[in-house]
């Protein structure tokens, strides 16, 4: 068997989410499921509206932290490949942050490697993350929610 | 040479900078020399240490030595 | 709030499941996540790799019996969107079977909808499949795996 | 008119064709008409049937009305 390929990138730039997964399923054709996540600014009206989405990593951290995710999800479930890009630096509406895709021979582990990759790039990796509305910038608090989906691992 | 202090997320705005040069020497007598108002955040419970990228368990005494970076880290919130 | 759109099709030919998702994510941009399941022929090697795939399907029950389960998984999770695109006749290794993607506020509704649709759309679906491999064509039973996958529902 | 029978999957093949045209009336009667060894694959307690697109139970008494559509469907294999 072929060593297993992981791809995580950190990028300062925006990307292209449905570039980047054709690239992903075209590297994947022993693959018989792919289960992708892409999360993104999300666009809404409102006096509550997010203007703009800024993402502060560390850079010390942020990156071999999310290496070491992979891994640790790459050992957890049997996946032909696996792919985890996050961005950092300030993003507006409809911009993607993250993609995370997993190609595996059965569905099942393709659908948990990306839920629980995803959960914990939400709940424990490196990022300090700040929001512009009509009143201006503000810090981002952890959620509960964040810390109660870890804890389904 | 110095050591450096590196300041994440609101913390660098509470700092007004991303890093600071400070002399080596034990952590109590770097943070005695900063702002107090900046010492007491970075003292906050839910702030986390790490020194040159390792993350410490919070029990340490640490000693900065000239070359390395000591970081302020506050809950992550999330991609 | 508008209503969910969904959008379900049983197609004959081929399709890009890159340019489908491309589509559904500018569609969505209220939505804070989008997971995807695709579901390809795989390529592999050897005596026993599949050189062509073929599902047939029941005019009469095979898109209204989609179209069931579109309308069960949006009532079941808090959807913006939800695309089910699943193709019939004869495939060949790398051709697209399945695409899934469900759009969210909320990223464990889109994980979980995909999910439940997939187990759904694979073990209840009216589809039957045969596989062409070096010792011809063979009629392929349901797999027990299938049924455990549904009762976690 | 006649009625229709419609063969899925594995079933198509052995009846050699997708559909049959067959003379309506009681199901029994309609089955007796055809091959025996394709009767018999059709009366397979896998193989579940459905009138005119709506599955049946399988305690019904089937009797085909001119017109009518019943398709013998064995297990789905998946997608």
């Amino acid at each position: 068997m072929a060593p297993i390929t992981s791809d995580v990138r950190l990028l300062g730039e925006g990307f292209s989410p449905t570039d980047q997964l054709a690239t992903f399923n075209a590297a994947h054709p022993e693959a018989g499921g792919i289960v992708s996540f892409l999360g993104q600014v999300r666009s809404e009206g409102g006096a509550q509206a997010v203007e703009a989405l800024e993402l502060r990593h560390y850079a010390a951290m942020t990156l071999p932290g999310m290496e070491a995710l992979a891994a640790a999800t790459k050992a957890r479930w049997v996946l032909d490949g696996l792919l985890i890009i996050h961005r950092y630096g300030v993003m507006h509406p409809g911009d993607p942050i993250v993609l995370v895709a997993a190609a595996a021979r059965h569905r099942r582990d393709a659908f948990a490697a990306a839920d629980f990759a995803m959960d914990h790039l939400k709940s424990q990796s490196w990022f300090w993350k700040r929001e512009k509305t009509a009143a201006g910038w503000r810090w981002i608090e952890p959620r509960a929610d964040d810390h109660r989906d870890l804890a389904r691992w | 040479m110095t050591a450096r202090l590196v300041f994440l997320g609101r913390l660098e705005d509470i700092a007004g900078a991303a890093e600071l040069a400070v002399a080596p020497g034990p952590l109590e007598k770097v943070l005695a020399a900063l702002d107090p108002a900046l010492a007491v955040e970075l003292l906050g419970e839910r702030v986390r240490m790490a020194l040159n990228g390792a993350l410490l368990g919070g029990n340490e005494a640490v000693v900065l030595a000239p070359g390395d970076e000591l970081a302020f880290l506050p809950p992550v919130s999330g991609g």
